[in-house]
């Protein structure tokens, strides 16, 4: 079955080319040196771009705590970046923008969680099949479709329920970006869930569990760190979440509670002084930066956590 | 963009075809005009000038406008500042002012606020000012429902605030919970879904949405008076909330870009017949033809 | 061993137990098709009104502030010159970092910061790259807001994304594959070359196409560069002022105010925005599925 | 190897036919277009050690996950004929799986304990069927960990997280989790071969210590392992069971000739 | 079971004690602080089959992999000790592993053809060493294709997917995948534990012939495998190597008592 005259043939010719070949073969080895250094030229130009935005930040906002006392940007209730008499208290930001957060937080929380535990545990792979991608679908609308579903339809929506309620709220784009997390949410708990081996269900199943404790007493304990890491980062884009509040909120700096009023978040007034009045050097110019900067390290703290809750927290199966 | 043949020799004006940019900024106030005699020079005039015209407000805008490499124009809703004008003279910029139009800064309520309609101007003045007795609607009139007047207005990027504080407060500051927009369209919107809400702007973003709002009739004294184009004009009875509004020329860049300078000219030539449909009232010929004559002569 | 499973007391409870779980897996359902409700609402609201608004005068005519003339052609160009900034400087940049992090870059501490780094700036929000892009290009560079610009800002947006889905898909390929070719004496490029790249270049592809949806529907960063709101000119060039399809239904949703028919021209351009985003997850869809792993 | 030898003996005494705990009939399974099991007659019967063996793929994992529905686990599933488990038949809808699945233990190929602690694994199948009382938990976990002799190895750290623990105990810590419910039946699939050899030892003791209480269905593919601790074996084959028969008897004198081949080592 | 016999006779008669291929000395390997090999002393013989076995996780792989230095692609591994290849210490860190790699040809337990037509496949070796002409490939491919003994079966659809193809086919494309660089020995890790008996067979058949050009290394799990193919077997357990001899020696008289515990299915 094995055919020798052909074999020995090209057995000396093949074995004796690649013995020459590897002789002169000057080009393999400029290749594996090159590469690996243009690479590295380019894995540079990344990873400095990315030291380059923190350089930016750091130093434009020192400039600011230059001509604002840092006391009175971070306690102040004030913010009048405009007025002849300006005041730089971010808190009205602040208060914005957990109030915004909050509101999604409360609608994608538990509804992305449900949906989490229905494709996980319950979906037939049919309606899986369906749902994962329209739910990915949702993720990827522009979110300035979002804000213009919340100013144009949300907003007029509610008011029929709660006619006090002003034109620019704080309450639509927050529901509204609750919808625009649920995915997120959802696909990465599920992730969660779906990464705790088959193994666990099986072993409670055969205990005699349906599915809903199976769910409740195994597979969310195990994927607890997950799921956690999921709410975070969920609460992450929810606070730098832009266009849906800047179009949907208003630009009001109140430093209220009260969630059928105008707020502004701490994007939104991004939007609105850069769009308005960002020439260089001025006050209210450095004062994006320290906006931008609080936003920078508030999500850049929240990413972190979430990757030491899923990381440390992570339990071994 | 698409460059290349020659359409516009013809015309004879010119002995060049012309292209490039002009960059305007400025006043939310003017934008609807500026944007609409802009859309024409490029649809009828010159197409391969671009003039781009953005609206971040007044003051906003001469911050753009006075750097180097600047805005070609700034839009404006009130005269330069002084310490503007030194910014400029600083930088060597020399600027040219060009009155446009006359607006009446108009004072908009909810359609359904029926007892509001006619106010003095003090009450006006009383309902914004800071310190004032007049909290509720019912602080004017015991007639007029016993619920809190949500001020709104434009934000100090724009020169419309800058008028209302300098010239109809007279520096008295603005009640600290006045709800101040950066967008008029976010204004308009607010008004129009709040029955206790009283704002101000340009009339032009009045007259767009008569269907949402309804003007305060203004008594100076001699009765109350509607704005509309004939009242704001020139010696109109809406005179005292009436003002000027401009677009200031870098006339180094007029000189430096001959579209700029063309731009000047044709803006001059063309800001009459625009006036009426974009909301403003148009000034006498003869002010703006000694414009365009000044512009020509550059 | 004592009995403690006394039949009757768990009969009783295992018809409440199984009950429960019914009922409840209804409720999940219902969280679910929520998502799918909330969907169909807005693409009900966008398209009655935005649909009579389409036609070819739309698609092909220039921006005006008289609604019945405006078109939104130069955002479409807008938006198309975008891309062709993006495309190059993240395929180049990200999937050059990707394979010089997966496969070259030695771990390390070092390694690992700049790991976690990467995938750090993935979650940074995109107004604070829109002020990085003004600060870097349009204020540094002096560039002012024109497609060079726009492009560099939305791909150091996109470029952490692209990196993280690039390596992930990197990963994905069985070592069994890089194994096979090394045991055969090749090097670690041509290995890299012939049969890694390859086998994820679908991964490499979706994660690529999935970034650059997301840079053409984002607004903040744009909006901080400072796009005009009138700007007839179709962009011809990188150096040319530009608008893209966002930032024009951005306007127009602002400018309902002064043109009430503004309102049904963002609608138009959602359906615009929205279509080409199809068009294109689509296509990643297609090339997960066609090119599914078959090892 | 005493043990061994030991059961030999009782084996051989107990060669009167008991009761059946399980009766299959004709049983066919697909999975989709698969067909995984092809009529199937299979009786099991009561605390006895029933070792089923075959090549891989045969079939022997789907016919033990049937006996207790978990089959079902797999959507594309399904099945014609009937097993009847004490006088019902189990694959009838209407027929409650958290039932059957309370009667009929089960112990898998890899110790599957859950992220719990040594206490919690074993109350969790008291708990969720309403027992809630500490004591009587207490009380539960002690005897199914005796149950599973392991109870000396992990007394003094129940608290602490099952997978602290080897693979050996982990597979003890399973079985006594099964115990704890107080199943009837227990279905083991290959639950030494991820173990090492100490391991295997002590679970194979253990089996022969339960199979005093319980009856006991044990998937293995090593053939020593079956002689050594079953009672009865069945040599499946493409999803045909081909031989089933008393242990001595298939080892020492099979009937057919594959059976022969497999156990020879000619495959595998 | 014709061939197996036929072998043992050639066996016996080629007892003089032909060329060492490989001779390693007193190898040591870590993967980071696990000590997976220890002191293994092991000369391979030219055209020889040499089996490898012990239970899973002895080091079988990790000695294999040695041989060719692939297990570098761990980076946590460091070796000491030597291994001479025809002479050279192959674990000198200035000898080019891609040469070696070149001449040691390596097959994997799961079969792991590239996503790529059958052709390419088999021409991928030649093409990465710099043979580009057409005509020559076409040669190589048939060459090496006949040589695994697959031509047959695969010579009307090169152009098509190596994933079209049976898990016992793609075994045999990933053997002439290696024939195709002609190397000098070949490296197996349990090449048929895949596969089902009959490509098994097809697969052992085939190491007999290539016996004729190429000495052939062999990790496996399978005992009777090693019996039927191999002329000397290794034993090696928790990193050591145990017991090393003709593999009729190491089967009928070991002399290490837990080469005989392992060889009579104790563990394992
Ligand atoms: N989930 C599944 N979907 C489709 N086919 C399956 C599935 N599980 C098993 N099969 C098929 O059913 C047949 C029997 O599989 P089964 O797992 O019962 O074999 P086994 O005898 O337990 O093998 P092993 O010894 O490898 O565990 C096999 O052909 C297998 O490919
Ligand atoms: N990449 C690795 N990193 C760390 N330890 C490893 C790695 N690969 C193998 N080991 C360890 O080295 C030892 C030997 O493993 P090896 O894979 O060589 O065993 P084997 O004999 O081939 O087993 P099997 O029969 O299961 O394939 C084991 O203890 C294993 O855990
Ligand atoms: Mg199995
Ligand atoms: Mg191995
Ligand atoms: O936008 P303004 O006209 O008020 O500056």
């Amino acid at each position: 079955m094995v055919d020798n005259n052909k074999e020995s043939t090209s057995t000396v010719r093949v074995k004796s080319m690649i013995e020459k070949n590897r002789q002169k073969q000057s080009f393999r080895s400029i290749g594996e040196k090159a590469v690996p250094n243009l690479l590295l030229g380019i894995a540079m130009i990344s990873i400095l771009t990315t030291i380059g935005i923190v350089f930016v930040l750091i130093s434009e906002t020192f400039e600011f705590f230059n001509r604002v006392s840092i006391v009175e940007f971070f306690t102040g209730t004030v913010l009048r970046p405009l007025s002849q008499d300006p005041k730089f208290g971010i808190l009205p930001l602040i208060n914005g923008t957990i109030i915004s957060s909050v509101i999604a937080m409360v609608v994608a929380g538990p509804i992305g969680m449900m949906t989490a535990i229905y494709l996980s545990e319950y979906a037939s792979d049919k309606a899986r099949r369906v749902l994962k991608p329209v739910l990915e679908l949702l993720a990827g609308i522009p979110t300035i479709v979002y804000g213009f579903f919340a100013f144009t339809f949300v907003t007029p929506f509610l008011r029929q329920f709660i006619p006090e309620m002003s034109a620019t709220n704080i309450l639509a784009p927050g529901l509204v970006m609750g919808v625009m997390i649920i995915p997120m949410i959802a696909s990465l708990s599920e992730d969660a869930m779906n990464s705790v081996p088959n193994a666990m269900r099986e072993g409670a199943l055969a205990l005699g569990s349906t599915k809903l404790e199976v769910t409740f007493k195994v597979i969310i304990p195990a994927a607890f760190s997950g799921i956690v890491a999921a709410f975070v980062l969920g609460i992450s884009r929810a606070v730098g979440e832009t266009m849906i509040v800047a179009i949907a909120s208003g630009s009001s700096k109140n430093f209220t509670f009260d969630i059928t009023q105008s707020m502004q978040t701490m994007t939104a007034y991004v939007v609105e002084v850069a769009g308005g009045d960002a020439s260089r050097g001025s006050t209210i110019y450095y004062s994006l930066y320290a906006v931008a900067m609080t936003l920078f390290v508030f999500t850049l703290l929240m990413n972190i956590l979430a990757r030491y809750i899923a990381r440390r927290f992570r339990e071994e199966y | 963009a698409c460059g290349g043949d020659d359409t516009s020799s013809d015309s004879g004006t010119e002995t060049e075809e012309l292209s490039g940019s002009v960059v305007v900024d400025g006043s939310g106030t003017v934008y609807p005009l500026m944007a609409r005699i802009a859309e024409e020079y490029m649809v009828t005039e010159e197409e391969n000038v671009s003039v781009e015209v953005a609206r971040s407000g007044t003051s906003a805008g001469f911050k753009k406008f006075l750097a180097e490499d600047g805005t070609d124009f700034n839009d404006a809703s009130r005269h330069i500042k002084e310490e503007e004008q030194q910014m400029a003279d600083d930088l060597g910029i020399e600027v040219k002012e060009l009155k446009v139009a006359l607006d009446g800064l108009t004072f908009v309520l909810h359609p359904d606020n029926d007892w509001a309609t006619e106010l003095t101007e003090q009450q006006v003045i009383d309902i914004f000012k800071a310190d004032s007795d007049i909290e509720k609607w019912s602080d004017i009139n015991p007639d007029f429902p016993d619920e809190d007047i949500n001020t709104y207005g434009p934000n100090e990027n724009h020169g419309t605030y800058e008028f209302f504080y300098e010239t109809i407060l007279e520096e008295q500051d603005l009640k600290a919970d006045a709800n101040l927009q950066q967008d008029y369209s976010t204004l308009v919107t607010l008004v129009s879904e709040d029955v206790n809400a009283i704002g101000f702007f340009g009339f032009g973003y009045y007259v767009n949405n008569q269907d949402q709002l309804q003007a305060v009739n203004v008594d100076f004294g001699e009765g109350p008076v509607e704005p509309s184009l004939d009242t704001i004009a020139e010696d109109g009875d809406y005179a005292p909330f009436t003002r000027p509004v401009f677009t200031y020329l870098n006339v180094n860049m007029a000189k430096e870009k001959p579209q700029v300078k063309d731009y000047a000219v044709y803006l001059m030539e063309n800001v009459n017949t625009f006036a009426g449909e974009t909301g403003f009232a148009p000034l006498p010929e003869e002010e703006v033809q000694a414009l365009v004559d000044e512009l020509k002569g550059l | 061993m004592a009995t403690h499973m006394t039949s009757e007391r768990i009969q009783k409870r295992m018809k409440r137990r199984v009950a429960l779980n019914k009922g409840l897996s209804g409720v999940f359902l219902l969280a679910t098709t929520f998502g799918v409700f909330v969907l169909g609402v807005l693409f009900y609201q966008i398209i009655t009104e935005g649909i009579p608004y389409i036609n070819l005068d739309f698609l092909t005519g220039k921006l005006s502030t008289n609604a019945e003339r405006a078109g939104i052609m130069g955002a479409i160009l807008g938006t198309l010159w975008l891309m062709a900034v993006v495309i190059p400087v993240t395929i180049i940049l990200g999937v050059g970092t990707a394979i010089y992090n997966e496969l070259y870059a030695k771990q390390g501490k070092l390694q690992t910061i700049i790991q976690t780094n990467i995938a750090n700036l993935s979650g940074v929000p995109s107004i604070v790259y829109g002020i990085l892009g003004m600060t870097i290009f349009a204020n540094l560079l002096n560039l002012g807001s024109v497609v060079l610009a726009g492009g560099l800002t939305m791909s150091l947006l996109v470029l952490p994304i692209v990196i993280v889905s690039s390596q992930e898909a990197l990963r994905a390929v069985p070592s069994y594959l890089s194994e096979a070719s090394i045991g055969l004496g090749a090097t670690k490029w041509q290995t890299i070359k012939n049969i890694i790249l390859p086998a994820a270049l679908p991964g490499i592809l979706t994660g690529s196409i999935l970034a650059l949806s997301r840079a053409i529907g984002e607004t903040a960063p744009l909006v901080v560069l400072g796009i005009p709101a009138l700007l007839l000119p179709f962009p011809g060039g990188l150096f040319d002022r530009f608008t893209v399809l966002p930032m024009q239904i951005y306007y127009w949703t602002l400018d309902a105010s002064l043109v009430e028919e503004y309102q049904f021209l963002a609608s138009a351009t959602i359906i615009v925005l929205l279509v080409m985003l199809f068009i294109l997850n689509g296509t990643a869809i297609v090339i997960r599925n066609k090119f599914q792993r078959r090892y | 190897m005493k043990f061994v030898t030991d059961i030999k003996n009782t084996r051989q005494e107990e060669k009167k036919q008991p009761t059946k705990v399980y009766d299959t009939k004709d049983l066919n399974l697909w999975y989709g277009n698969t067909h995984a099991l092809k009529n199937v007659n299979f009786p099991i019967y009561e605390k006895e050690v029933t070792a089923i063996i075959g090549p891989s793929g045969c079939g022997k994992s789907t016919f033990l996950k049937t006996l207790n529905r978990m089959v079902e686990l797999v959507p594309s599933v399904h099945t014609s004929g009937t097993i009847e488990y004490r006088g019902e038949n189990i694959l009838d809808p209407n027929f409650m799986v958290e039932d059957l699945r309370t009667k009929v233990g089960m112990v898998f190929q890899k110790p599957n304990p859950f992220p719990k602690s040594i206490y919690d694994n074993i109350a969790y199948g008291p708990r969720i069927h309403g027992i809630k009382d500490r004591k009587i938990l207490d009380d539960i976990v002690e005897s199914s960990l005796r149950g599973a002799a392991i109870w000396n190895e992990v007394k003094d750290r129940l608290k602490e997280n099952a997978y602290g623990m080897s693979g050996g105990q982990q597979q003890r810590l399973c079985i006594a989790r099964a115990l704890a419910i107080e199943p009837d039946v227990i279905l083991m699939d290959e639950p030494t071969s991820a173990l090492d050899p100490k391991s295997t030892l002590k679970v194979e003791e253990l089996i022969q210590e339960l199979k005093k209480d319980f009856s006991i269905v044990i998937v293995t593919h090593n053939m020593q392992q079956a002689a050594r601790i079953s009672d009865r074996t069945a040599f499946m084959l493409n999803g045909e069971l081909i031989e089933y028969d008393y242990t001595d008897d298939i080892f020492q004198h099979p009937k057919d000739e594959r059976t022969e081949d497999y156990i020879t080592g000619r495959f595998g």
